[in-house]
C-alpha cells in the first residue's frame, strides 16, 4: 500500500510537471507550478528528508510561487498573455528526452553508496542537516546568504531611475476592514510563532533559519499585501542593516576563529552550539527581510492619493 | 494501521488528481484557484496522515504548508485583481491606469 | 478502540474530499463549485485531523495537528469569500 | 521496481520535462517556471541517491537546501528583469523570437 | 594563509559595509576593501611563488566533510589579474557612477555588485570543492547580471534575460553533474574525486558539467547572449564582463578536465571542444568584421578569444596528458586568459573614454579622436597588440606556447587556427585603429581627464608587460600544476 502511495505520488508529481509545461495559460502554469512544490513536499517527507521538504513547502511551493503570480499580476497590466505553450519543439523533445534517459541510466549504473565508516564529529547541534549547514559546510553557507543578497540588489537596479527613492513594490491597496484586511491581522501573529519556533528548533530538529526565515518571509508578505504595513524605501537605514545582519555575524564568527587562532569558519566544541544559535538568528533575520523585498520587487511609482 | 492510513493517503491523492483536472479545465482563474485551494488542503491532509510513519516531521511539514498556503491564497487574489495589487472587495472600476480607488491603510 | 475510531473518522473524511472533488468536477458553476470545495476543505480535513488525534502521542502533536487544522479553516474561508468576490466582478465586468 | 527508484525516476523525468519547457516555451515566465521544475526534479533525483543504504546521508540535504535557496534568488532576478522589460518594451518574449506573435 | 582568507572576505565586508553604511561612509568603506583586497592579491601571490601550493580546510573539516581551498599558480595568477582589472576599473568607475552623473541607482548598484563579483571570482580560483564552485559561480552569474542590466534601457535588459536563460540552464547542468559525483563517489573534493574508483556514470557527469560550464563561457554554439550582454552595459561593467567572468567558468573546466578527472578524458571529447573553440574563433571574428558599432566589435572579438582558450583541450589532455608538449598548451592557455583579461578589461575601457568624448560607438563618431586624446587611443592599439597576438605581448606568449605545442605534437589544426585567428583579429581591429588615427575629427570631442585616461593604458600595457615579464608568471604557474601539464619541453 505505501509503494502504491508513492506510485500514485509521482504519476501526479509527473502529471503536473506535463500540465505545467504544456498547459494553456500563464496563470495556470503558476498554479501548476504551485502544486508541483506541494507535491515535492510530500516526497520528500517520504523520503525522510524532513529538512528538504520544510525547505520544499516554504521556498518552492509557497515563496516561489507568490513570487511568479505576483509577477503575473504585474505582467498583466503591460502586456497581453501568451495563452499558446509555444509550437512543438522535436529537436528539443528528443535532446530533453536523452537527458532523462541519460540521468535514469546513470541511476542504475551507479555505484552503491559510499557507507562512512565513521560517524559525523560532534558539531554543537543534533540536527545532522543543521550541522552540515553551519559547521561541516559553513563556507558554502555564508556565500549561498550573499547570493541572495546579491540577488537582491541586482533587482533593485531593475528600477526606474525616477522611482528610486519610493517604496518597495506595488502600492498594495485593499477595503479597509474587509476579508484580506482582517486576514492580514490575523495570520501574521500566528505564523509569527511558526517561523520563530523553526528556527529554535533546528539545532536539534528538522528546521532553521532557511526554513524559519522563510516562514517569517511570509508573514511579512501577507502584512504587506493585506495593507496592514507599508513596505519601506531602499533609503530605509534599519532594513538595509537587517539585510546584512546575518551573513555580518556570520562573516564576523568566521573571522573571531581566525583571529583566535582556530582558523576561518571554525567554531570550537565548547562554543559551537552558541555560536550556531547566534548565527542562525542572525540569518533567519536577513533571510526574512531579503525574501520579502525580493517579492515586492523594486520600488515602483507611488499611488497619488 | 499504517495500511488504512496509506490507503486513506492514496485516496486523497486520487481527489486531488480530480482537482488538478478542475485546474486544467479552467475555465476562469477562480477554477484554477479553487482547485489549488483543495489540493494544498488535500496535501496538508496527506502529510497528516503520514505523521505516524514518518514522525513530527511531518506535522510541522503540514503547519509550514498550510501557512503558506494561505500566502499563496492571497497572492492569487493579488494576482487577479485589476492592477496586481488590489482587492476584490474594493468597489473600483478597474481602470487601465492605476487610478485612485480604494484607500491605503497605514500601518 | 482508538484505532477504530481513526478508521471511522479518516474514512468519513476520505468521503468528504472524494465528495469535494467530484463537485468541483461536476457542478456547473463557480458558485455551487466553491460550495463543494468548502465542504471538502472544512469537513475533510477536519475528520481527518479528529481522526489521526487518536493516533499521536504527546500534547504537542495534538496541539500542532490543532494549530494545522484552524490555519487551513481560516484561509479557506478567506480565500473562498475572496474567489467569490473576484468571481463576482468578472460576471459583473 | 523500488520507492526509491520510482523518485529518482521520477526527478529525472521531471529535469527532462522542465528542459523541455526552457528551450520551447516562448513566454519568459514560463522559462523561468521550468527552470525551477528542473531544479526541483534535480534535487529529488540527488534526494533519492542521499537515501539509498538506509540512513538518509545529510550533506545531498543540506545541498538541497543551499540549492534551492539559490534557485529562488535566481528566479527573483530573472522575474525582476522580465517585468522591466515588459515595462519599457511591452513584450513578454525574447526580441529574436517574436514571429508575428 | 590569511591572505588567502583575507582575498575571500574582504570584498564580501566591503559589499555588505556599502549595503549597510549610508552614501558617502559606504562608498569609503568599499574603497578601502578595494585596496586591501588589491594588496591581499599581490601578498599570496607572493607567499605562493615562496612556499608553494597553500591549502586551507575550511572549519577545520577535512574533506569528503569539509571544503577545500587551495591557491596554486592557477589560482593566483588568475587572482592578481583580477585584482589589477578591478582597481584599474574601480579608478575609472568613481568618475562613472558618481550620483550626479550615473544616478542614485547606478551609483548605488555598481559597487556591491562590483565587489560581489570579486569575491564570486576569488571564491572560484581559490576552490576546490566541486559544489562550492556552484555557489560560487552562481554568486558571480547573478552580479554579471546585475551589472549587464545597470544600464536600464530596454536593449540592455534584453541582453540580460537572454544572459540569465543561458546562465540558468547551464548552471543546473553543470549541478547534475556534481549529483552524479557525489552520488557516485561520495565526495565532492577535486582532489578526492581524482583519486576515486571509476564508475560509469563519470562520463556523462563530466558531460553535463562540461556542457553546462560552456553557457556559462560564452563558447561557441552557447555564445548568442554574450555580445548584447557586453556590449550594452556601462564600460567599467563592460569589461569586468569581457575580461574576467568568462575565466571563472573556463577555469573550472580546466579543474575539471585535468585535475579532477583527466583519466575520462577521451581524444574525440577534447577535439569536439576544441573544434567548438575553432568554430568560436572564425565565428566571432568574421561577426566583428561584420559590426559598425566599436563596442560590439570588442564584444564580439571576446566570442573569438574564448575560442584560442578551448585549443588547450586536446594539446595537453587525453593522450597528449603527460607528454613533453602538454605542459607548453596548459602554460600557454593561462597566459592567453590572463592577457585577454587584461588587454579586453583597457579596450573596454578606451572605447568607453572614446564614447564619451564622441557621444556615441558608432565607428564613424570615433574618427580622429587620436589627436584629442592620444593616450585612449594608444591603450586601444596596444589591447589590440595582444589580443592580434603580436609580440612582445603576453598575447604572443600564450600563442607561441601554445602553437609550439600543437607542432609539437602534430596536430598542426589547431596551430592554423591561432594563425588565422590572429590575421582576422588583425583585420577587425584595424578598421577601429584607422578611424581613431585617422584625420577629421568631427565635433569638438571633449577627452577625459588625464588620469581616467592613464587607467586602459596602465592595464593595455600590463597585457604587454605579462609577455616581456612572461619567466615569472611561467615560474608561478609551475606551482601546482596538474599532472597531465608537469612536464615542460
Amino acid at each position: 500500500m505505501t509503494w502504491a502511495f508513492d506510485a500514485a505520488l509521482c504519476a501526479l508529481i509527473l502529471g503536473v510537471a506535463f500540465a505545467t509545461v504544456l498547459g494553456r495559460g500563464v496563470f495556470r502554469s503558476i498554479v501548476f507550478f504551485i502544486v508541483y512544490g506541494l507535491l515535492m513536499a510530500v516526497a520528500w517527507v517520504r523520503l525522510d528528508a524532513v529538512d528538504v521538504a520544510l525547505a520544499e513547502a516554504a521556498i518552492g511551493a509557497g515563496l516561489t510561487g507568490v513570487l511568479f503570480l505576483t509577477t503575473f499580476g504585474r505582467l498583466a497590466r503591460n502586456v497581453s498573455d501568451d495563452a499558446a505553450p509555444g509550437r512543438f519543439h522535436l529537436p528539443a523533445a528528443l535532446a530533453c528526452g536523452g537527458l532523462t534517459g541519460a540521468l535514469a541510466w546513470a541511476w542504475f549504473a551507479m555505484p552503491a553508496p559510499v557507507r562512512r565508516e565513521w560517524e559525523l564529529p560532534p558539531a554543537g547541534v543534533e540536527n545532522p542537516v543543521t550541522a552540515v549547514l553551519l559547521n561541516f559546510r559553513a563556507w558554502d553557507t555564508l556565500l549561498e546568504s550573499i547570493v541572495l543578497l546579491a540577488a537582491l540588489i541586482g533587482l533593485w537596479m531593475m528600477a526606474r531611475d525616477g522611482d528610486w527613492g519610493n517604496r518597495l513594490g506595488l502600492p498594495q491597496h485593499v477595503r479597509p476592514g474587509g476579508v484580506m484586511a482582517g486576514f492580514g491581522r490575523l495570520l501574521p501573529p500566528v505564523g509569527f510563532l511558526v517561523g520563530v519556533y523553526l528556527v529554535y528548533v533546528g539545532a536539534d530538529q528538522p528546521g532553521g533559519a532557511f526554513q524559519g526565515g522563510t516562514v517569517l518571509a511570509a508573514v511579512g508578505l501577507v502584512a504587506a499585501m493585506a495593507g496592514l504595513v507599508r513596505p519601506p524605501r531602499i533609503a530605509a537605514h534599519r532594513w538595509r542593516v537587517a539585510l546584512v545582519a546575518g551573513p555580518s555575524v556570520f562573516l564576523v564568527a568566521g573571522l573571531a576563529g581566525a583571529v583566535l587562532g582556530a582558523g576561518f569558519l571554525t567554531l570550537p566544541e565548547p562554543v559551537a552550539g552558541t555560536a550556531i544559535f547566534v548565527i542562525e538568528v542572525g540569518l533567519a533575520i536577513s533571510i526574512a527581510v531579503t525574501l520579502v523585498f525580493l517579492v515586492l520587487g523594486p520600488p515602483e511609482g507611488e499611488r497619488r492619493e | 494501521m499504517t495500511v488504512w492510513l496509506s490507503f486513506v493517503a492514496l485516496g486523497v491523492l486520487a481527489s486531488l488528481a480530480g482537482a488538478l483536472l478542475r485546474v486544467w479545465k479552467g475555465p476562469g482563474p477562480a477554477d484554477c484557484m479553487m482547485g489549488a485551494q483543495l489540493v494544498g488542503t488535500g496535501g496538508v491532509a496527506v502529510l497528516v496522515l503520514l505523521a505516524p510513519v514518518h514522525g513530527r516531521g511531518a506535522l510541522d511539514v503540514a503547519l509550514t504548508l498550510a501557512l503558506l498556503a494561505a500566502l499563496a491564497a492571497v497572492g492569487f487574489v493579488k494576482a487577479t485583481s485589476a492592477d496586481g495589487a488590489g482587492d476584490p472587495e474594493e468597489d473600483e472600476t478597474p481602470s487601465p491606469d492605476r487610478g485612485p480607488a480604494g484607500e491605503t491603510s497605514d500601518g | 478502540m482508538a484505532d477504530i475510531a481513526t478508521i471511522a473518522f479518516t474514512g468519513l473524511g476520505l468521503c468528504f474530499f472524494i465528495a469535494g472533488t467530484i463537485g468541483l468536477l461536476r457542478f456547473p458553476d463557480v458558485f455551487t463549485r466553491l460550495h463543494a470545495l468548502t465542504k471538502a476543505d472544512n469537513l475533510g480535513l477536519g475528520f481527518i485531523t479528529l481522526g489521526m488525534l487518536f493516533q499521536v502521542e504527546g500534547w504537542r502533536e495534538m496541539a500542532l495537528l490543532v494549530l494545522i487544522w484552524a490555519l487551513t479553516l481560516l484561509a479557506a474561508g478567506t480565500v473562498s469569500q475572496l474567489i467569490a468576490r473576484a468571481a463576482l466582478k468578472d460576471r459583473s465586468g | 521496481m523500488s520507492a526509491l527508484t520510482l523518485y529518482a525516476l521520477t526527478g529525472s523525468a521531471a529535469i527532462g520535462i522542465g528542459f523541455y519547457g526552457l528551450i520551447a516555451a516562448r513566454h519568459l515566465l514560463r522559462r523561468i517556471v521550468a527552470f525551477n521544475l528542473i531544479g526541483s526534479g534535480l534535487f529529488l533525483f540527488f534526494g533519492a541517491t542521499g537515501a539509498r543504504g538506509g540512513a538518509a546521508d545529510p550533506v545531498p540535504q543540506a545541498l538541497i537546501i543551499t540549492g534551492i535557496v539559490v534557485a529562488l534568488s535566481a528566479s527573483a532576478l530573472a522575474v525582476g528583469l522580465l517585468v522591466a522589460h515588459a515595462r519599457v518594451a511591452g513584450r513578454v518574449v525574447l526580441p529574436e523570437e517574436e514571429d508575428g506573435g | 594563509m590569511s591572505f588567502l582568507v583575507a582575498l575571500l572576505v574582504l570584498p564580501l565586508a566591503g559589499a555588505l559595509a556599502i549595503v549597510a553604511l549610508p552614501g558617502q561612509a559606504g562608498r569609503a568603506a568599499a574603497f578601502s576593501a578595494i585596496a586591501a583586497t588589491a594588496a591581499a592579491a599581490v601578498a599570496l601571490a607572493a607567499s605562493v611563488s615562496s612556499q608553494g601550493v597553500l591549502r586551507l580546510e575550511v572549519g577545520g573539516w577535512a574533506p569528503p566533510l569539509g571544503i577545500a581551498l587551495a591557491a596554486d599558480g592557477l589560482g593566483v595568477t588568475l587572482i592578481v589579474m583580477t585584482a589589477t582589472v578591478m582597481a584599474g576599473v574601480s579608478l575609472v568607475a568613481r568618475g562613472t557612477f558618481a550620483p550626479d552623473l550615473a544616478g542614485d541607482r547606478a551609483a548605488f548598484g555598481f559597487w556591491p555588485l562590483m565587489l560581489l563579483l570579486w569575491s564570486a571570482l576569488n571564491v572560484v580560483f581559490l576552490s576546490r570543492d566541486l559544489f562550492n564552485l556552484y555557489v560560487g559561480i552562481e554568486l558571480l552569474s547573478l552580479a554579471a547580471i546585475g551589472l549587464v542590466a545597470i544600464d536600464g534601457k530596454a536593449a540592455a535588459l534584453a541582453a540580460a534575460i537572454r544572459y540569465i536563460v543561458f546562465a540558468l540552464a547551464g548552471s543546473l547542468l553543470y549541478l547534475a553533474g556534481v549529483v552524479l559525483i557525489y552520488a557516485s563517489h561520495g565526495t565532492l573534493d577535486i582532489d578526492l574525486v581524482a583519486v576515486r574508483t571509476p564508475s560509469a556514470p563519470d562520463g556523462l557527469a563530466l558531460a553535463l558539467m562540461t556542457a553546462g560550464l560552456m553557457a556559462k563561457t560564452a563558447l561557441f554554439p552557447f555564445h548568442v547572449w554574450l555580445p548584447p550582454a557586453h556590449a550594452g552595459a556601462p564600460a567599467p561593467a563592460s569589461a569586468l564582463l569581457s575580461g574576467l567572468v568568462p575565466k571563472a567558468s573556463f577555469v573550472i573546466l580546466m579543474r575539471l578536465w585535468f585535475d579532477a578527472m583527466p583519466d575520462r578524458a577521451s581524444d574525440g571529447a577534447l577535439v569536439l571542444i576544441a573544434l567548438l573553440g575553432t568554430a568560436a574563433v572564425i565565428w566571432g571574428s568574421l561577426a566583428a568584421l561584420a559590426q559598425e558599432r566599436l563596442k560590439l566589435i570588442v564584444a564580439y572579438s571576446t566570442v573569438a578569444q574564448i575560442g584560442y582558450l578551448f585549443l588547450v583541450f586536446p594539446l595537453a589532455g587525453g593522450t597528449s596528458a603527460g607528454l613533453p608538449w602538454a605542459a607548453g598548451a596548459w602554460t600557454g592557455a593561462v597566459f592567453l586568459a590572463l592577457s585577454h583579461g587584461l588587454a579586453k578589461a583597457g579596450m573596454f575601457l578606451a572605447v568607453g573614454h572614446c564614447m564619451a568624448a564622441a557621444g556615441g560607438d558608432r565607428l564613424s563618431a570615433v574618427r580622429g579622436l587620436a589627436k584629442v586624446m592620444p593616450m585612449t587611443a594608444f591603450a586601444f592599439a596596444l589591447s589590440a597588440v595582444t589580443l592580434v597576438g603580436l609580440p612582445p605581448s603576453g598575447g604572443f606568449t600564450g600563442k607561441y606556447l601554445v602553437m609550439t605545442a600543437a607542432f609539437a605534437s602534430g596536430q598542426w589544426l589547431w596551430a592554423l587556427v591561432m594563425a588565422v585567428g590572429g590575421l582576422l583579429a588583425a583585420a577587425y581591429l584595424y578598421r577601429p585603429l584607422a578611424m581613431l588615427f585617422g584625420r577629421g575629427a568631427g565635433a569638438s570631442p571633449v577627452p577625459p581627464s588625464r588620469a581616467r585616461q592613464a587607467v586602459p593604458l596602465l592595464l593595455a600595457g600590463a597585457s604587454v608587460a605579462l609577455g616581456i615579464a612572461s619567466a615569472g608568471a611561467y615560474g608561478i604557474l609551475e606551482i601546482g600544476r596538474p599532472p597531465a601539464a608537469e612536464e615542460g619541453l
